[in-house]
C-alpha cells in the first residue's frame, strides 16, 4: 500500500516534534481562484500542517450551510474539478505542504473514477476524502486511490459502532476523520460533549499507521488543545476558516488566525501512538 | 412503440434489492453519519414489513382513512375520443389529500411510530407531500417537521396553511434557490442532529436504500390493486400500463406489482422539462445512483417544469434499472402537451387531473390510439388539479378555445 | 338532549311523499306555467327509479367514478378528545368533487339523459352544486347551463374556473343582490323558456315536488352505506347520527335510512347566522311549503352563515317534517364554532372539513362527551375544507393558538 | 258563488259596449306609494277596465326581471300588504274600477289565509291572483276567497292541457288568466306564435260565467288587437307598464299609454262569448 509522501513525512515529522497535525480546509473557487490561491499560501504561512480544497458541488447533504453557500459561491465562477486540480499544480511549484481534496461522489463519477485518480496524482494531490462515498460504495473507488498512491480519507462518527470503525480502518489510509459532532459540519464554539469519550473509544481501534484527525465544529484553541489532549493526531478546521474567508477576511489575518489555531496543536498529547 | 419485454430481463427481478441495488442502480451514497441510521432502518423495517399487525393496521387506515380501494374507471368519452385501446383510469385523485402520496406518508408514518419516533421530517417541494406527512403524523401523533423553500412557500401558500392547521410545524428554508433541493439538506441537517429521535420521511422512491423499496412497498398497492380490478372486471391484464414519473413513487408503485407480467408493457411519462431518464446520464444524487441531469463537471441541473412535483433533476433508481433493462420504456411530454392532456380530460371525463397525472394522461391517449379496440390501457390517474386550476385556465384563455 | 323519538310517529313516515308532500310540508308552489313539467317529471321519475337498468348504472358511475362507498371511519384521536361515544365519521369529503353533492348531481343527470333533454339548468351559490353539476353533464354529454349571482362568482372565482374548464356554460346574474336566490330565479326564468329541452337540476332537497324526493333519493346512500357499514363493523345500529343542514340534502341522505329505526337519534344541525329550523316559521319558499327565515311580513331574510353552502334561508320540507314530529333533533351552531370544530378536526384526525360539515363536527363531538363509551355517534362528513381554507386560517392567526 | 261587483259589472258593461277589457298592473310602492296613487289614477283616467296592484315580496319566482326589480325597489321603502291595502282604500274614496291585488303566497300565508282574505274584502278589493299558489295548493284559499267574495284569479299556459283548463276554471271566478307565451312575464314587442291558437283552444273549455284574459307580454295596440279578435275577453298589462314607471314616465304619459291600448281593446270581438 503506497500513502502519499508529502502526507505521511509530515506526520512522521510531527510524531517527531510531538505536534498534532493542523489540516486546514478552503472551498476551492471561493471567492474565486485567485484568491484561493492567496487564502491557500496564507493558511500554509500560518502553519497548517496539511491543506484540504474543496471541490465545488452544486448538491452536498448533509453539508453545513457555510461550505454549502461556499460551494455555491465557487459554481458561480464556474470553478469545477479541473480548476481545484490546476490550483494544486500551482501551489505545487512552491510547496510540499500535503494537499487533500474533499468532493462529492458525483463529479468524481463523472469524470470517471480512474480518470479522477490519475489526474490528482498527476497534480500530485497527497489524498482524497469523498463526503458522499461510505465504505460500501468505496471497493472500486479505493481500488484507484491505491493504483495511484492516494491517500484514502474516509470518515468515522459517534454513531459507528466499534465493528464498523474497524471496518472503515481497513478501507482508509492516512488518517481517520473522526467527526467529533452530532450533525453538520459548522464551526462551534463549545466542543461536542460526543468528541472525548469518542475519541478515546476509537483511538485503540485503529491500526498503527493510521492517524486519528478530529474536525466538525472546530475553530478555537481550548478545542483544539482538549481534542489534542484526548489523543488525537490532528485536527481539521474548515468551516470556521470558509466562513472567515466569506466574511472577506485578508490573507494576512487568516494567516495569523492558523498560527493561533496551531499553537494549540502544541500541547502535549497524553499517548503518542 | 415500446419495444417488447426481452423474456430474459424479467428473471432478473426480485422483490428485494440486492445489496441495496437495483442492477446497478440505488445503494447508499450518503456520508458516514448517515449509514448506522439507514442500516438500523433497513433492518427494522424488514421485520415489520411482514409483520401482520404493522399490515393489518396500514391497510385498515388505507381503508378508512384514505379511501382506499380507489376505484378503476373505464373513461367511456377518453376511449371514444382516442379510438382505439378501452382506457381505464386509476383514481389515485380521490385519495385523502388527493394525490397518492397519502399511501407512501402514512405508511411511512406508520412505520415511524413502530420505530418509536416522535418526530417526522420531510423536506417538500409543491407541499404535495409535506401535507400527506402532516396529515399522517396527525392521525399518528407524531409532531411533523416540514422543510421547504421559501421560494416554494411563497408559490405555494395555500398548501402551507392547511399543514400549519394541521399542527406541522414549516420550516422555511432561505439558503440556496430556497427550494426542494434547499429544503431537502435542511431537512437533512435536522435529521444528522437528531438521529435518535426523528424520523426522515422521503416522499419518493428516491434516496439511499431502503427508502427506495419502503416507498415502492408503500405505493405498490396501486398496481396490486389494478391487477385485481381489471382481472375481476375484464378477467385479463392490462396491454399497457402508463404513470407520470417525477421521482417515480406513483409510477413504481403503478409498475412494481406488472413487472413479471411479461406481455404487460410499462410506460413511464417524464416531463419534457425534467426529464431524467430520457435525457439524463448515470449519477449519484441524494443518496442513489441513478439517471441524472448533469453537465459535464457532473454538476446537477436545474429543472423548468411547470408540473411541481415532477420538477426534479433525478429519478428513483428502480427506474433506471428498469430502462436499463428495457423492462419499461420512458419518454417525455411536454408542459404545453400536458396542459392538452389534462383540459381533455376534463372536458370528456369531468375530471381534472393534477399536472403531474396529466403527463400521463396524455401520453396515455397518445398510445390507445394506436392500439387496437380489444386492448386495454390503464393510466395511473395520481392526482387531483386543483391545486393546478390556474396553470390550465390562463392556458385556455391564452389558447381561446379548449381542445 | 334530543328527547327520544315518539313511538307513534315513525309510523307517519312513507318512502314517498303523499300527494306531493311529507305530512303538511312541500308541495308544489310554483307558478302554473311549470305545473305540466312538474308533474311530468314526478310521474317519470316513479317509473324510471325503479328500473334495474337506471339503477345498475347509476350504482356503476357511483362506484368507478365517485368513488363510493366512502369509508366510514372511526376518529379515534377525536373520540378520546371527547372522552364519550365512539365517533365514527362518514367520508363524503372523499367523493369526486370534494362532497356530496356529486351524489345527487350524477343521479339527477342521469335522470336528464333518461329525459332525452340535452341541457341541464342549474343555479349555484357557492359553485359546489354548480361544478358538481358540470363534471356529471361532461360525463353524460348534457350542456350543463350554470347560473350564478355575479356576487358569488367573484367570491368563488376558482370553482367557476374549474366549472369552465369542464365546458359548463356559466351565466353570471347581475340582478338583485346577485346571489343564489337571483341566480335562481334567473335559472327557473330559462327553465321557464326550455321546459321540452332542458332539466332543471335542483341541488339539494328543496323545491317542489319531486325534487325532495328525487335529492333524497339520491343521497340516501349515505345513510344506507353508515347503516351497512356500522353493522357489519359493529353488528348494531348507531346511537345518534349528525349532519349539518343547509338546505338539508346530504342530512336528509343521512338520515332518511335511520327514520323507522326508531332509537337512533337524528341530529341535524344548522348555521346559527342562517337557522331556519330553529328559528324560522312555517312559511313558502321556492315552491315548498317549509320553515322559512322571514319577517312579520312574510319577506324572506337575509342569511349570514360563513358557510356558503349553510347560507339558504329555508330547508328541505322533509326536515321540516321530521322536526314538527320530533323525529330529528335540530340545533344551530354558530361559524365561530364550527371553524372550532374545523379545527379541531384537523388537529386531531389530519382532515380539514368544509365548513358547512364542521358544524357537525362540532355539535356531534359536544353530544359525544355527554353519551356514554358503549356508544356510537356518526357524523355525516359532506365536504372538503380547501375551499374554506381561508376562513380556517386567518380565524387560527387570530386566535394565535389553535384550540 | 259571490263574485266581487265591481269587477263582474265591468265586465258585464264592457260586453255590451263590444269592448274587450284591459287590466292594467301596476306594483305597489314603486317607485314609492304616493306615486303609484298617482299612476294608478292615471292609469284609470287613461281608460284602463281594471286596476291590478301587485304586492312587493322579496322572492317571486319565475317572474319577469321587470317586476322582480320594481318589487325589490318597494321593498326597499318598506311597502308591504298592508301598506297597499292602504292604497286601495285610498283609491276606493274616490273610484269603483275594479281592484285586484296580484301577491306572492308567503306573505298571504304569514298573515293568514283567512285575515287576508277578510282585509282585501274590507277594503273593496275585487279579487286576488296568487301567482304560486296552483289549483293543487288552493282549496282552503278558495274557501276564504270564496267566504269574501273575492275574484279567484288562477291561470293557465300553453303547458296546461284540456283536462287541466276545465279543473282551474272549476277554482276561479272573475276571469281565467291566460298566459299567452312561454317563459316568465315582460313585455315583447311581438305577440307569441302561441298566444292565437292557445286563445282558440281554451275559449271552449270555459264555462260561460268566467271571462277570458290574455296577458304576458302585452305592449303594444296591435298584439292587443289580435288577440281579442282571437277571442279573449280582456288583455292584462304588466310589464310595459311597470317598465316605463321605472323609466320616470309622467302620470300624464302613462294614462296617454294606457289611452291608446285601450284604443285597441275597441276592435269588434269575432266570437263574444
Ligand atoms: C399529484 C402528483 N404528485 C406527484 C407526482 C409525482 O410523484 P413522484 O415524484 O413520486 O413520481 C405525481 C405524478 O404523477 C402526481 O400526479
Ligand atoms: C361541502 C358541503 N356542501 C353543502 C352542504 C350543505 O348541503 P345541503 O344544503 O344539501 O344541506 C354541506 C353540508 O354539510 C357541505 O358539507
Amino acid at each position: 500500500m503506497i500513502v502519499s509522501n508529502y502526507l505521511a513525512k509530515r506526520f512522521e515529522e510531527l510524531q517527531r516534534r510531538q505536534e498534532a497535525a493542523l489540516v486546514a480546509f478552503l472551498m476551492a473557487g471561493d471567492p474565486d481562484l485567485p484568491r484561493t490561491l492567496e487564502y491557500a499560501r496564507a493558511v500554509e504561512g500560518g502553519g497548517a500542517d496539511v491543506l484540504g480544497l474543496g471541490v465545488p458541488f452544486s448538491d452536498p447533504i448533509a453539508e453545513s450551510p457555510t461550505l454549502e453557500e461556499a460551494a455555491h459561491r465557487a459554481l458561480r465562477h464556474g470553478v469545477h474539478l479541473q480548476d481545484v486540480l490546476q490550483i494544486v499544480r500551482e501551489l505545487r511549484k512552491s510547496s510540499t505542504i500535503p494537499i487533500l481534496l474533499l468532493s462529492y461522489y458525483n463529479p468524481i463519477l463523472r469524470l470517471g473514477e480512474e480518470a479522477f485518480a490519475r489526474r490528482c496524482s498527476e497534480a500530485n494531490v497527497d489524498g482524497v476524502l469523498i463526503p458522499d462515498l461510505p465504505i460500501e460504495e468505496a471497493t472500486s473507488w479505493v481500488n484507484q486511490a491505491r493504483k495511484y498512491g492516494l491517500a484514502r480519507i474516509f470518515s468515522a462518527t459517534p454513531e459507528t459502532g466499534d465493528e464498523r470503525v474497524k471496518q472503515i480502518c481497513e478501507f482508509s489510509s492516512g488518517f481517520l476523520y473522526l467527526v467529533s459532532r452530532y450533525g453538520a459540519t459548522g464551526a462551534r464554539e463549545a466542543l461536542a460533549e460526543t468528541a472525548l469519550p469518542l475519541i478515546e473509544r476509537v483511538r485503540p481501534l485503529l491500526p498503527s499507521d493510521l492517524k486519528l484527525v478530529v474536525g466538525f465544529g472546530i475553530s478555537t484553541r481550548p478545542q483544539i488543545e482538549s481534542v489534542v489532549r484526548a489523543g488525537a493526531d490532528g485536527v481539521m478546521v474548515t468551516s470556521a476558516l470558509v466562513a472567515r474567508i466569506a466574511e472577506g477576511i485578508s490573507p494576512e489575518a487568516l494567516s495569523a488566525y492558523v498560527r493561533e489555531l496551531k499553537e494549540a496543536t502544541r500541547c502535549p498529547s497524553p499517548a503518542p501512538s | 412503440m415500446a419495444s417488447a419485454t426481452k423474456p430474459s430481463s424479467v428473471a432478473k427481478f426480485t422483490e428485494l434489492p440486492k445489496e441495496g441495488k437495483f442492477g446497478e442502480f440505488g445503494g447508499q451514497f450518503v456520508p458516514e453519519i448517515l449509514m448506522p441510521a439507514l442500516r438500523a432502518l433497513e433492518n427494522d423495517y424488514l421485520s415489520i414489513r411482514t409483520q401482520a399487525r404493522f399490515q393489518n393496521e396500514l391497510k385498515a387506515l388505507r381503508t378508512d382513512y384514505c379511501g382506499r380501494p380507489t376505484p378503476l374507471y373505464f373513461a367511456r368519452r377518453l376511449t371514444e375520443y382516442a379510438g382505439g385501446a378501452r382506457i381505464f383510469l386509476k383514481r389515485e385523485d380521490l385519495l385523502h389529500g388527493g394525490s397518492h402520496s397519502i399511501n407512501n406518508a402514512l405508511g411511512q408514518a406508520l412505520l415511524a411510530r413502530e420505530l418509536r419516533r416522535s418526530r417526522v421530517l420531510c423536506a417538500t417541494g409543491s407541499g404535495e407531500h409535506g401535507l400527506a406527512t402532516a396529515m399522517a403524523c396527525v392521525l399518528l401523533e407524531l409532531q411533523a417537521e416540514i422543510y421547504m423553500g421559501a421560494a416554494d412557500i411563497e408559490r405555494h401558500a395555500t398548501t402551507v396553511e392547511q399543514m400549519k392547521l394541521l399542527g406541522a410545524r414549516v420550516h422555511a428554508v432561505t439558503r440556496g434557490s430556497q427550494r426542494l433541493k434547499d429544503a431537502t439538506h435542511e431537512a437533512l441537517r435536522a435529521w444528522v442532529t437528531h438521529l435518535q429521535d426523528a424520523y426522515y420521511l422521503i416522499g419518493s422512491s428516491v434516496g439511499p436504500h431502503p427508502y427506495p423499496l419502503i416507498v415502492r412497498d408503500f405505493q405498490r398497492v396501486i398496481g396490486d390493486e389494478i391487477k385485481g380490478q381489471l382481472l375481476r372486471r375484464e378477467q385479463r391484464l392490462p396491454d399497457l400500463v402508463v404513470a407520470a414519473v417525477g421521482q417515480g413513487g406513483s409510477a413504481i408503485g403503478t409498475f412494481f406489482p406488472f413487472v413479471q407480467d411479461e406481455k404487460v408493457r410499462l410506460l413511464g411519462v417524464e416531463a419534457a422539462e425534467a426529464a431524467s431518464l430520457t435525457q439524463g446520464t448515470v449519477g449519484v444524487f441524494h443518496g442513489a445512483k441513478t439517471y441524472l441531469l448533469q453537465d459535464e463537471h457532473g454538476q446537477v441541473q436545474p429543472t423548468h417544469s411547470l408540473a411541481a412535483e415532477l420538477d426534479y433533476a433525478a429519478v428513483g433508481p428502480e427506474h433506471a434499472f428498469y430502462k436499463k433493462l428495457g423492462r419499461a420504456e420512458y419518454i417525455a411530454v411536454s408542459g404545453r402537451e400536458a396542459l392538452e392532456g389534462g383540459r381533455l380530460l376534463a372536458e370528456l371525463e369531468g375530471i381534472l387531473p393534477s399536472l403531474e397525472a396529466a403527463h400521463a394522461i396524455y401520453a396515455g391517449v397518445q398510445r390507445a390510439k394506436k392500439l387496437k379496440r380489444d386492448q386495454i390501457v390503464v393510466i395511473t390517474l395520481s392526482g387531483r388539479g386543483e391545486k393546478d386550476l390556474r396553470l390550465y385556465y390562463d392556458r385556455q384563455q391564452l389558447s381561446g378555445q379548449a381542445v
